[in-house]
């Protein structure tokens, strides 16, 4: 058990029998070793479910959506305490922006920020696992002390080990963000931030020409089956009516899943995340159809803060990218 | 092999719009003719039956027919203003085309009525699916068939009243009980004088039974369950059929059972979101149920059966 | 038909054979496998625990016309095109074989649904013997077998080197095609070795859960908290149901452009909560509480009501990929330990 | 075969826009019978739904212009588009869409010839490019 693991219980505890919290949203065990999931609890009896580990993928904030678009039962005084929560940095940037954008005020949430050095990613961790001969549920310890995580576990008696690099998620090996800026209160050490390539996932596709770049989105886009799960587990997906859905007073983007509406329902995606997305990459960890959204996202992000110096979830004062604008931005239109 | 198209609609066009009541939710009734000989025919259904009608463009949905089956050659439907393709209905003039395909579900059991008391309550545009009944009832084919006729509507205020005319007509026949009534409170901005709702004496809410009834009064002011203690049908070789707003059912339904109604002589009907009509798509079910295909009529026996949950 | 045997290096030989049927098989593409029309057999891939989506889409699109409608000069509707062509599905796993039993119910009660009747009599099914099932399979406790031939024309094990070949319906016979010069008779040693593999496979489905029980359960637990704790971390995001085999529900729309349009129908997911909200905004499953409830009523009890099966083939994709780890076998577990106190 | 004629739409802004193109055609300025024009009040209007749904009914180009920075009639609509449909542009290169076929121009209401120059330049562009498929409605049958 890790020592950021205790403290997060401690918190938790001392939180819930206060009554500081509604609840308490954190990580609980998963249905394999290779899976953490989401667990939300009110009695300080459950603490000891919550769990801290690089399995712990999952970006607690869509919750807090859910949380703000809770209506009272008539008659009754809402609780209006704030919600316990445990967020990586890329999920607190996340709150950050949700704060920007006036759908959470401050004190409705109480946010544990925990400095991350990049989570595994469960499909690779299976993969690598299977190639190892490791079960399901052979991985028993996960190490995530200092600077490596190591994987071990126990196939026919004999103990395999595998790092970090070849597990870790892709969108955690660009992150340069460890560490939360906004938070209530935070647990372990700073971790220096790493000079990486934060948008190595488009610099291919980049220097791709145009029909490159036409032909592999065709391949994708007509792979999407409209499951809506992108946007579903989309902590900044907050819209009571999504735009793709709405019939009134007409349907923008049909229901059928071929290729021109399901290109149309991305981009329109991906242009209402432009400074907005945090890339905790749950929309692509969850697509069934293994569609890269994270390629159009960064591409997003990267031309916000090339052309305007914006970085999302940052500054909760600063002004949404598109919210505001400065008389000499770039004019390709003269 | 069958290669029936079951999702794709007959022609029908609009031969006359009759308003029914006016406002934000305003009611229509809608007289459809099926353009194909052959298929208008055919088109035989049920009172308390259900089809699906199409504004093409829009989308589908689906309504209770409120014609009788003996109105030969056109169906009725009354339609209250809520959703997208019942506002593009209220939109459409006499003469355009719709889509239609059913009948669905089970409607009413009209053998099993035979040579019983009928007694309707409906309320608000819930009298729609029971007009098909009741004027089957009332159709000099079948009057024949049935007993005593006990006709129960009210709604808001006098102007939402449907059907207007065709009550008057049934007001003048002396073999059915007409008992009509409007909220006693609410007019669309709130309490009407009296003078608004001249003619319609007022039932005394704490004790409707005891309300004095003015010699060929049947226009009241009152809530739909009042005036059915009012009314004080007896139960006997009797069965009750009843449709409205949900709170409004739940109280006739109590008191219809203060009145000695065993629950398999009350009927009522009940509506889901519904996109296919036959039993495909998935979302009308309540538990087991199909309510587009097993209902949209049951007694109160069998939905007491079900899972609470619509 | 007698069983056969057919050298993997044939395969091709035996496709090239099959040029009257559009075939459709596992594909691999970036990370998923999907059932696509094959028209490289290299490009096929048998090796892999299952498809990331079933093969239902083969009779039940994801999007499927229903019919034409033009507005001027005046209003017709025309008839959707009817999925004509012969169809080879090869390669599918028993579990999700034995889900298109389980369709036909539903689109066969009462009216025949048209469309998807003739996708389905059109095709020639030709199963693969589920050789190395996911930790996340558990179709031995629903009914299936890792080897079940329910719904299949054809059922093939991998032997290694080969196949072996049984041929269960007449449908199946006709994609036999040159018997003498690509198939071979099997040996006692083929069918041992079958067998063994069989065993093998089924063994190696761990999960289980024993679900005796669990209909009549359900029917206590409709008014249960548990389903409030057991909803709370669930997103709605629908993937179980649009990666459920026996996933059927659709919404219908229209798809307008101006002057002329069609109707279609769409999957649709009951785990969200525009599946059952009425026109006037009122909603009978308002929570996800309600919906996640629904999903499992409808699997373990209303399907069985309605149709004598549990809907649910034990394929543990909504397992693998539920994004918040809501375990259906795990929920069923609990469902049977619930205690409901009376309040 | 009849020469491909390329389609383009174009929204322009009522204050500005729409009047140049106005004064080209009273100045008779000649410029190609390609284009539809959509006016909208501002060219802050424009949401980039419009110009995707534009593609997918069959558009070959798609033409956006508004008043020059700082003329805007709501003084700062045309700001907000700018970092809107700058945003825009970099993503449906992104996703493989010629940049040719999208286009936003800022024109008074003085600049007639510009507008007919701007509209000559669109059309050669994409009568280049050809017709535009890759977004387009599977189901068009024309």
């Amino acid at each position: 058990m890790s020592k950021i693991e205790d403290e997060i219980r401690g918190i938790a505890k001392k939180l819930l029998e206060e009554g500081k919290v509604k609840y308490f949203t954190g990580y609980a065990k998963g249905p394999d070793s290779f899976r953490a999931r989401p667990i939300i609890i009110d009695d300080p009896k459950d603490v000891d479910k919550l769990i801290w580990s690089p399995c712990c993928v999952n970006n607690l904030g869509v919750y807090l959506v859910d949380e703000m678009k809770k209506k009272p039962k008539r008659g009754e005084e809402p609780d209006t305490r704030p919600v316990g929560i445990v967020t990586k940095a890329c999920d607190a940037r996340g709150i950050t922006v949700l704060h920007q954008e006036n759908i959470l005020p401050k004190e409705r949430v109480y946010v544990i920020g925990i400095p991350c050095r990049g989570m595994a990613d469960p499909e690779k961790l299976e993969k690598h696992a299977r190639k190892k001969g490791l079960g399901h549920d052979a991985i028993y310890n996960m190490d995530i002390k200092e600077e490596k995580m190591m994987f071990t576990g126990e196939a026919e008696g004999v103990k395999v080990a595998f790092p970090r690099e070849e597990v870790l998620l892709d969108k955690c090996k660009e992150c340069v963000h460890h560490n939360p800026r906004e938070y209530d209160i935070v647990i372990g050490k700073r971790i220096e931030n790493p000079h990486v390539d934060k948008y190595a996932t488009i610099r291919e596709l980049e220097d791709m020409s145009l029909e490159e770049r036409e032909k592999f989105w065709e391949m994708i886009f007509e792979r999407c089956i409209r499951c809506n799960a992108c946007k579903e587990v989309c902590p900044m997906c907050y819209c009571e009516e999504c735009t793709v859905e709405k019939a009134k007073p007409m349907r923008w983007c049909s229901k059928s899943a071929d290729k021109s509406n399901n290109e149309f329902f991305h981009l329109i995606r991906a242009m209402h995340l432009v400074g907005r997305c945090i890339d905790c990459g749950e929309c692509e960890r969850v697509c069934p159809m293994a569609i890269p959204l994270r390629k159009l996202y960064r591409k997003m992000a990267k031309e916000a803060e090339k052309l305007y110096s914006y970085e999302a979830g940052l500054n909760p004062e600063e002004d949404p990218v598109f919210a505001t604008f400065r008389v000499d931005d770039d004019d390709e239109f003269e | 092999m069958s290669t029936e198209n079951l999702y794709k609609p007959h022609l029908a066009t609009i031969t006359e719009i009759r308003e029914e009541a006016t406002g934000e939710r305003g009611i229509k009734t809608f007289k459809v003719r099926i353009n194909d000989d052959e298929v208008r025919k055919n088109f035989k259904h049920i009172p308390g039956q259900c089809a699906m009608l199409s504004v093409f463009g829009v989308g589908e949905s689906i309504f209770g027919i409120s014609s009788p089956p003996t109105w030969k050659d056109f169906l009725e439907f009354t339609i209250m203003r809520v959703g997208n393709v019942t506002s593009a209905l209220h939109m459409m003039n006499v003469g355009d085309v719709i889509g239609i395909r059913g009948p669905y579900g089970n409607g009413f059991p009209m053998d099993e009525f035979k040579g019983k008391n009928c007694i309707f309550i409906g309320a608000g545009v819930g009298i729609a699916p029971l007009r098909s009944v009741y004027q089957y009832v009332l159709s000099p084919e079948h009057r024949k068939e049935f007993g005593d006729v006990l006709l129960i509507y009210g709604a808001r205020t006098p102007a939402d009243l449907a059907y207007k005319e065709e009550f008057e007509e049934i007001d003048k026949r002396d073999d059915v009980d007409l008992q009509m009534c409007i909220d006693w409170k609410f007019g669309p901005e709130g309490m009407i004088d009296e003078d608004a709702a001249k003619g319609w004496p007022k039932i005394k809410m704490s004790c409707p039974a005891e309300t004095e009834i003015p010699e060929g009064c049947n226009h009241w002011t009152c809530f739909v369950p009042q005036l059915v203690e009012v009314a004080a049908p007896s139960p006997e070789n009797a069965v009750a059929l009843t449709c409205g707003p949900p709170i409004a059912i739940k109280f006739v339904v109590q008191n219809l059972e203060k009145l000695g109604f065993s629950d398999d002589q009350v009927y009522t009907t009940l509506e889901n979101r519904m996109k296919c009509g036959i039993g495909k798509c998935g979302r009308c079910n309540i538990g087991e149920i199909y309510v587009c295909k097993d209902g949209p009529v049951f007694t109160r026996e069998q939905i007491k059966k079900m899972f609470q949950e619509f | 038909m007698d069983d056969m045997i057919i050298k993997k290096d044939k395969l091709p030989k035996w496709s090239s054979e099959l040029s009257d049927y559009k075939i459709f098989a596992p594909h691999r593409e970036d990370d998923v496998v999907i059932f696509k029309e094959m028209k490289n057999v290299n490009k096929v891939v048998l090796h892999y625990a299952n498809s990331v989506m079933p093969p239902k889409e083969i009779f039940f699109p994801q999007t499927q016309e229903l019919f034409k409608y033009e507005k001027s000069p005046e209003m017709k509707v025309s008839e959707a095109e009817l999925p004509l062509e012969k169809v080879l599905l090869f390669g599918v796993r028993p579990c999700d074989a034995r889900s298109f039993l389980i369709m036909d119910k539903l689109f066969y009660w009462d009216y025949e649904d048209h469309l998807y009747k003739q996708a389905r009599d059109n095709t020639v099914i030709i199963g693969l013997t589920c050789t190395s099932p996911h930790h996340n399979c558990f179709c031995t406790s629903v009914g299936g077998k890792p080897y079940s031939n329910e719904g299949l024309d054809v059922l093939m094990t991998d032997l290694g080197d080969r196949y072996y070949v049984e041929v269960l319906t007449e449908k199946g016979e006709d994609v036999i095609r040159k018997p003498d010069e690509l198939f071979s008779k099997p040996t006692d040693k083929d069918r041992k070795e079958r067998g063994e593999i069989w065993e093998k496979a089924e063994s190696e489905v761990t999960k289980n859960v024993e679900v005796e029980g669990v209909h009549d359960k359900l029917g206590e637990l409709f008014e249960s908290k548990y389903w409030d704790e057991k909803s709370r971390t669930c997103v709605g995001c629908g993937i179980c149901s649009f990666l459920c085999p026996t996933c059927h529900c659709f919404d219908i729309t229209d798809e307008d452009c101006g002057n002329c349009g069609r109707r279609i129908r769409t999957w649709d997911t009951c785990m969200i909560p525009e599946y059952t909200v009425h026109a006037s905004g009122y909603n009978p499953r308002p929570g996800k509480k309600n919906r996640l409830k629904n999903r499992v009523f409808h699997k373990f009890r209303y399907f069985p009501d309605r149709f004598d099966a549990i809907a649910c083939v034990g394929c543990g994709r909504c397992i693998s990929k539920c994004p918040v780890g809501i375990d259906i076998v795990e929920t069923l577990e609990e469902v049977k330990e619930v205690e409901e106190v009376e309040e | 075969m009849p020469e491909y004629e390329p389609k383009i739409l174009a929204f322009l802004c009522n204050w500005c826009s729409y009047a140049g193109a106005d004064l080209a055609g009273v100045s008779r300025f000649q410029y190609p019978p390609n284009v539809r024009i959509v006016r909208v009040m501002c060219s802050g209007r424009i949401s980039p739904r419009f110009v995707l749904k534009s593609f997918q009914e069959g558009a070959d180009g798609v033409l956006i212009a508004g008043c020059h920075p700082g003329d805007c009639h709501y003084s700062k609509g045309n700001y907000y588009t700018r970092r809107r449909l700058t945003v825009l542009g970099k993503l449906l290169e992104h996703v493989g869409v010629d940049p040719r076929r999208f286009k936003v121009k800022w024109i008074s209401a003085s600049e007639g010839g510009k507008f007919a120059d701007v509209i000559k330049e669109m059309t050669e562009n994409v009568k280049g490019l050809g017709p535009q498929r890759s977004f387009k409605r599977v189901d068009d049958d024309e």
